[in-house]
């Protein structure tokens, strides 16, 4: 029963990162239809810029890590507006394909500067311990404190996502445009604005996920991107692109599978990443548009 | 005249294709890319007076193209004792291969694979197991693997069918690296260590493995291998072609530009796609099966994500839809990364940055795909008129 | 005549270019002065790519033997290191193969950390009768699943090395082993031959977890395998992946006695995990930490004097000896494959080098490996049996 | 969409009017399979079409234009009229792949066939068939979609208000050209959807009006215009002729 309670705990931690880096996806394909493949590169950014604060951390502990985690956030959120400039905004009116290759090869570029020109980049490197170690037990249930601080955060982050778009103006814009974008820029939405949002918001929401990431495993390297995209995108696709409610429950119901293939399934750890995929391409046969997608009708 | 200038501008380029490779000396290399950097600028900048020299070969294609197969076919004899170059001269033939296959998919039909290696695997597995376990020949091998990775293929996309675009890319990339993954796992099929051994392509009793002689040169199995390759990347090359200006390639190209307008035309777009699916992996399995032969031995490591990568780069820098265009760049990026090994770490970054750049300035590739002249005997009458 | 002018630009511009290829060319030859016949030597490795560390140490372990042979005043020939990457790749490594092997100057090879790169290129090496050492693949296949009269290798193979680890694991009395590995050849053949001999010496493998090497969260497998309450934890993997099963164990605080293969042997290990972290972990590895190598000093003294800006990580000895050993043999026979083939085959028995004594037996094989477990004490990695640990200063977390 | 009944019988055509949004492109991709009904049927020469993909449909005889110009833009003019040959099952798949001689030939003559369908149209055009679509005029891009509709010479040919987005003087182009075609081919039935109440007025012998999905009206174009509901569904009840 323990283990059932454990496995679950461990699901729902995995599942916190991969919604985080599941958001963006939706975010950014509701927003501006494209796909940003580097996504989880920018993730892996986040959190080797938050490795240069790391001097500051033992130096103030709790006000250096917040100072961490915004530091952080904020130059991977221009970073972010700066990539969508570079390669996503010139290619909006060409085929998709070229904006997917454009963001995988983008994502190979990041990862690639970072191995060659981070200091031991080729290493995992290891990162700072920032929340209290320890942790009670309910009932042969171990759950230490990093897991609840990382849950509150994550949860308090799925919540602001939602208020900022559902709630705020800058929301409203950004809704407006993805429902509509020429109608939205004649009410006077500003297409740049919009844009940049997006992506800062997009990229912070990774950024925040790298760092998480690095908490919670206490090391980064420079491949953990590729994974995490990877499986960050599926899960978007799971959810329905496009939701960030779907992009969440996606991102559970990844982690979900693959904890309980690895956990129960005799010998299926290997196998995790091969159910788990799998089970996502028969979700695209069933019901392309995910659990939370809208059914899209096309103009014909 | 114009004969004259198509033989003399080939063999040129053929003496300094040899030169390029035989140069040990990095200096060299470098000048050489440099020269081809500044033509390629050239006719970008002229291009007319480019046309001017392009014109010959349009007018006298039969010649360029025969005389240029006789070119590669002697290429052998320059390399008897560097047969290193062989070998990467049939990569890059095999490479050819697979990025036309890749091409009829993603640049004809406008079908996102992110799997090609998987497929590339696919027939290289099939044909190195049949080898090793059942002790096939070659000519039954060689189909075995093309038609496993054309029924693999086929058995993913069926059901996919409907879905499109980003999911389309999506499933395919989940595929491709389920398929790895299983590769890895799989003892019945060598595991992380795959399949050693396989026989060398062999047929009338001649076996490619083993040398001969005309006179003074020596050949060795991969100078055999290099004319199996060539002889497979010509004939692909005219099978891409074949579809290319068969009405099936405009109907393909149709599908892949505006879906409703095929379905009111009364084309049957899933069958389409399907089709151009198994014609692509068709050529995929192709590759991968001569590999098997050619190296002798499959592992998983060859047929990753990476390398589904490499493929579309190559089909979107030479060009969508453009079978000369995917062809050099297949050949350049392949030869090119063999003489580049100076640059060594910073390959995979330069090569990512180049990707980008061209897909932002240059979307159509290297060498453009132009209006195929479905009828051009129609067109000289018309344009009598 | 407007025809002709179009002709001449291309022609113009290949004349200069052979012109200045010609001019560029003989002076990039090696001008040295000596009067000796040179030899050369491939080192093959992987140069680039997530394996480069080991590669490079491998290949300035390498250069060092070639220095050392060129400065000695008593050696017939000068060497020349050619150097080649394989990226650990399958392809590339038959590329390389391929290139080293049918360059006629080049006499013999140092090749290959992969093992499925060795396993790959072989047969060209056979067929070149190229003689070739291989210095970091371990995969036991190499030598000993072939006839091969020109494949040798000083490391042992994962069978020695796991044969040793077994035993060493139940002679500090653990009993249930929990198993990780990773689903490369590397994790897998580690895995097969350490269960095997375990399994003879009465030890018992209560779970065992393969996974991905690319896979980040390995919480549901360490779940899993502590729920079984395992002596030891045991990995087999590199570094990167073993650092990762490291830390997310101390983040689930299991206390189990952690250890690991040869591939968690390095100074990535202890730097990321800290002294903290690393401490009391365990590994073996091929021969010994090179400072209590036989020549061992004398090779880090000469490795630091050359500047290198690797180091030379768990296999630069082997490939120092490696490349010595190839020099031996053309010193011997002269730069000839045949006869540095046979003389490698025949006449290594129990000849001295900084790993202590070689022995090649009939498949080429080093037939007296030296193993030593490691633990890593205060930040290093220490042979076990000069650490506090072994006199009972400090304790194993698991031991009984 | 309800309440639809329509019988189209040969040589009619029908001028189908109704408001903006009043569902008559959805009639069309309707008849054409785009969409698919979910009541009721579609009845063509006996055979019920109503759950038919479109290529099926398509291939019966029934062809279409499209309000947004549907071409392809990368490709020529003339590959865009003779993919409506290849499509429509005038050759089986094994003439597509392997084209013999005569294959080559009846394909050639089909091509000369769709050239002599624009000569009918434009003198101009026929001069710039083999220029990509994307560089030619509207009026001409219209043209050869009318082109690509017409070359197997179907049963009902259904134009989506072929003169959208044209000024005046194009507009009576489009509609002399469609004229012509009546004129070529009597049997076939046409439905078009205009807004342009003179030119309904002017070629169809048979008018229908729709308005939220329904079919409010049917019959000569002065019964319709004469109808109340007709005429209050337009801007409130001001007449329209």
């Amino acid at each position: 029963m323990d283990m059932i309670g454990q496995q679950l705990m461990n699901a729902v931690m995995l599942g916190t990162m991969y919604s985080l880096v599941a958001i963006g996806f939706s975010l950014f394909f509701g927003t501006m239809n494209v796909i940003h493949f580097s996504h989880g590169d920018i993730s892996m950014l986040g959190a080797f810029i938050a490795l240069f604060f790391v001097p500051i951390i033992t130096q103030y502990s709790v006000l250096g890590s917040v100072i961490m985690f915004i530091g952080a956030i904020v130059i991977v959120a221009v970073l972010g507006i700066f990539l969508s400039g570079l390669v996503i905004q010139p290619l909006q009116s060409s085929p998709q394909l070229y904006t997917l290759l454009a963001t995988l090869e983008a994502g190979l570029v990041i990862r690639e500067a970072i191995r060659l020109f981070y200091p031991g980049g080729k290493m995992s490197q290891k990162f700072p311990i920032i929340f209290p170690s320890g942790g009670f037990s309910i009932g042969g249930l171990t759950i230490r404190f990093d897991q609840l601080f990382i849950l509150a955060i994550g949860v308090a982050v799925f919540v602001a996502t939602v208020l900022i778009v559902n709630k705020t103006s800058l929301g409203m814009a950004i809704r407006a445009y993805s429902q509509d974008k020429e109608a939205s820029m004649m009410m006077g939405v500003s297409e740049s604005k919009v844009i940049a949002v997006t992506f800062a918001l997009g990229s912070a929401l990774a950024a925040i996920a790298g760092i998480l990431h690095g908490t919670y495993y206490r090391e980064v390297i420079y491949t953990m991107g590729l994974t995490s995209g990877i499986i960050g995108f599926s899960a978007a696709t799971i959810g329905g692109l496009g939701s960030i409610w779907g992009a969440i429950v996606g991102g559970y119901l990844f982690a979900f599978i693959q904890t309980s293939v690895s956990a129960f399934v005799p010998g299926g750890s290997e196998y995790r990443d091969v159910i788990a995929f799998g089970v996502m391409i028969l979700f695209l046969l069933f019901r392309p548009t995910g659990i939370l997608g809208e059914r899209q009708s096309e103009r014909v | 005249m114009n004969k004259l200038i198509v033989l003399l501008s080939e063999t040129v380029l053929f003496a300094l294709l040899i030169l390029f490779l035989i140069a040990e000396s990095v200096s060299i290399t470098i000048l050489f890319i440099v020269a081809g950097f500044l033509c390629a600028a050239a006719v970008l900048i002229f291009p007319k007076k480019a046309e001017r020299i392009i014109k010959p070969f349009a007018k006298e294609r039969r010649t360029a193209i025969i005389f240029s197969m006789i070119l590669m076919a002697i290429l052998p004899f320059f390399f008897t004792t560097q047969p290193y170059w062989l070998l990467t001269l049939s990569l890059a033939g095999i490479y050819i291969m697979l990025a036309n296959g890749l091409n009829m998919q993603t640049g004809t039909t406008g079908l996102t694979n992110f799997s090609g290696a998987a497929f590339f695997g696919t027939g290289a597995y099939t044909t190195g197991l049949l080898s090793v376990h059942l002790g096939l020949p070659g000519w039954l091998t060689i189909p075995a693997g093309m038609f496993a990775s054309v029924l693999i293929g086929a058995i993913l996309f069926f059901p996919v069918l409907k879905v499109k675009g980003h999911y389309l890319a999506l499933v395919t990339i989940a595929f491709g690296l389920m398929f790895n993954i299983m590769l890895n796992n799989t003892d019945a099929i060598g595991g992380p260590q795959g399949i050693s051994g396989v026989k060398a392509f062999a047929i009338g009793g001649f076996d490619f493995s083993g040398m001969w002689a005309i006179g003074p040169f020596i050949f060795s199995s991969y100078a055999n291998n290099y004319w199996l390759t060539l002889l497979a990347a010509i004939l692909a090359l005219a099978f891409t072609r074949y579809i290319y200006n068969s009405p099936v390639g405009l109907i393909l190209n149709y599908v892949r530009d505006d879906e409703w307008s095929s379905k009111s035309q009364g084309l049957n777009i899933s069958y389409w796609k399907l089709i151009a699916f198994c014609c692509g992996n068709a050529l995929i399995g192709l590759g991968g099966a001569l590999y098997a032969h050619m190296i002798g031995y499959v592992a998983p490591d060859l047929f990753s994500f990476q390398t589904s990568l490499l493929l579309l780069s190559m089909v979107l820098l030479g060009g969508m839809d453009s079978i000369p265009g995917v062809t050099v760049a297949a050949f350049v990026m392949i030869v090119l990364t063999e003489k580049l090994r100076v640059i060594q770490d910073y390959r995979f970054l330069i090569f990512g940055l180049l990707v980008i750049i061209m897909i932002i300035f240059r979307k159509e590739g290297l060498i453009p795909s132009r209006v195929r002249p479905y009828f051009p005997k129609l067109k000289s009458v018309l344009m009598k008129r | 005549m407007k025809k002709m002018r179009t002709l001449f630009l291309p022609i113009l511009v290949i004349l200069a270019l052979v012109i200045s290829g010609c001019a560029v060319s003989p002076g990039s030859g090696s001008g040295n002065g000596s009067k000796k016949q040179t030899v050369k030597i491939a080192f093959i490795g992987p140069l680039t790519g997530g394996n480069s560390r080991i590669g490079l140490g491998g290949r300035n372990s390498a250069r060092l033997a070639v220095y050392d042979a060129n400065h000695n005043k008593n050696n017939k020939y000068h060497y020349e290191l050619v150097e080649y990457d394989d990226e650990n790749t399958t392809q590339a490594g038959n590329q390389v193969a391929l290139k080293a092997s049918s360059d006629p100057s080049v006499i013999g090879g140092i090749a290959h950390y992969g093992s499925v790169v060795a396993l790959a290129t072989v047969d060209t090496y056979h067929k070149a009768g190229f003689p070739t050492m291989i210095w970091g693949a371990v995969h036991p296949d190499i030598t000993l699943g072939n006839d091969y009269k020109e494949i040798f290798r000083v490391p042992g193979t994962q069978i020695d090395q796991n044969k040793q680890a077994a035993e060493f694991v139940t002679k500090l009395g653990f009993k249930k082993v929990g198993v990780l590995y990773d689903t490369t050849d590397y994790g897998r053949g580690h895995f097969k031959y350490f269960k095997e001999n375990l399994q003879k010496l009465g030890g018992q493998i209560v779970a065992e977890m393969p996974v991905q090497p690319d896979q980040q969260d390995l919480n549901a497998e360490l779940t899993k395998i502590q729920a079984k309450k395992p002596d030891l934890i045991w990995f087999a993997g590199l570094a990167p992946e073993g650092v990762r099963v490291k830390k997310q164990m101390d983040a689930m605080n299991i206390k189990t006695q952690f250890m690991g293969v040869s591939g968690l042997v390095n100074e990535e290990y202890n730097s990321a995990l800290g002294a903290e972290g690393s401490e009391g972990s365990l590994a073996i590895i091929d021969g010994a930490p090179t400072s209590s190598l036989p020549g061992g000093e004398k090779f880090m003294k000469d490795y630091k004097a050359r500047k290198y800006s690797e180091a030379p990580e768990a296999y630069g000895p082997f490939a120092y000896v490696s490349t010595d050993l190839m020099i031996q043999a053309i010193e011997k026979v002269g730069p000839d494959r045949k006869k540095v083939t046979n003389w490698l085959d025949t006449k290594v028995k129990n000849i001295d080098s900084m790993i202590g004594k070689v022995t090649f037996n009939e498949h080429g094989q080093n037939d007296m490996p030296l193993f030593t477990p490691m633990v890593s004490q205060d930040g290093k990695w220490v042979p076990y049996a000069e650490s506090e640990y072994q006199t009972g200063k400090r304790k194993l977390p698991g031991k009984k | 969409m309800e309440d639809i009944n329509l019988q189209v019988n040969a040589g009619d055509f029908i001028g189908l009017i109704g408001p903006n949004g009043s569902g008559k492109t959805t009639l069309l991709n309707i008849i054409t399979g785009m969409y698919t009904p979910s009541s009721g049927d579609i009845i063509f020469n006996r055979t019920p079409i109503g759950q038919a993909e479109p290529h099926e449909i398509a291939r019966l005889g029934i062809a279409r234009t499209f309000q947004h110009i549907r071409l392809c833009n990368e490709l020529s003019a003339l590959d865009n009229i003779i993919i409506g040959y290849f499509g429509r099952s005038r050759f089986s798949i094994r003439h597509l792949f392997f084209q013999g001689k005569k294959v080559r030939q009846k394909q050639l003559a089909d091509a000369e066939k769709a050239v002599a369908f624009v000569r009918f149209f434009s003198e101009e055009l026929v001069d710039r068939l083999f220029d990509k679509v994307k560089d030619l005029p509207y009026i001409d891009r219209r043209r050869i979609e009318i082109c690509r509709a017409l070359v197997t010479e179907p049963k009902i040919l259904l134009l989506d208000e072929p003169t959208a987005g044209m000024n005046p003087e194009e507009t009576m182009e489009v509609i002399d050209d469609i004229i012509k075609i009546r004129e070529s081919y009597q049997d076939m039935a046409i439905i078009m959807i205009e807004h342009d109440m003179d030119v309904i007025h002017k070629i169809s012998n048979r008018v229908v009006c729709l308005n939220y999905g329904k079919k409010i009206a049917e019959g000569t174009f002065a019964e319709v215009a004469n109808n109340q509901e007709v005429q209050s569904a337009y801007l409130g009840g001001e007449t329209i002729a």
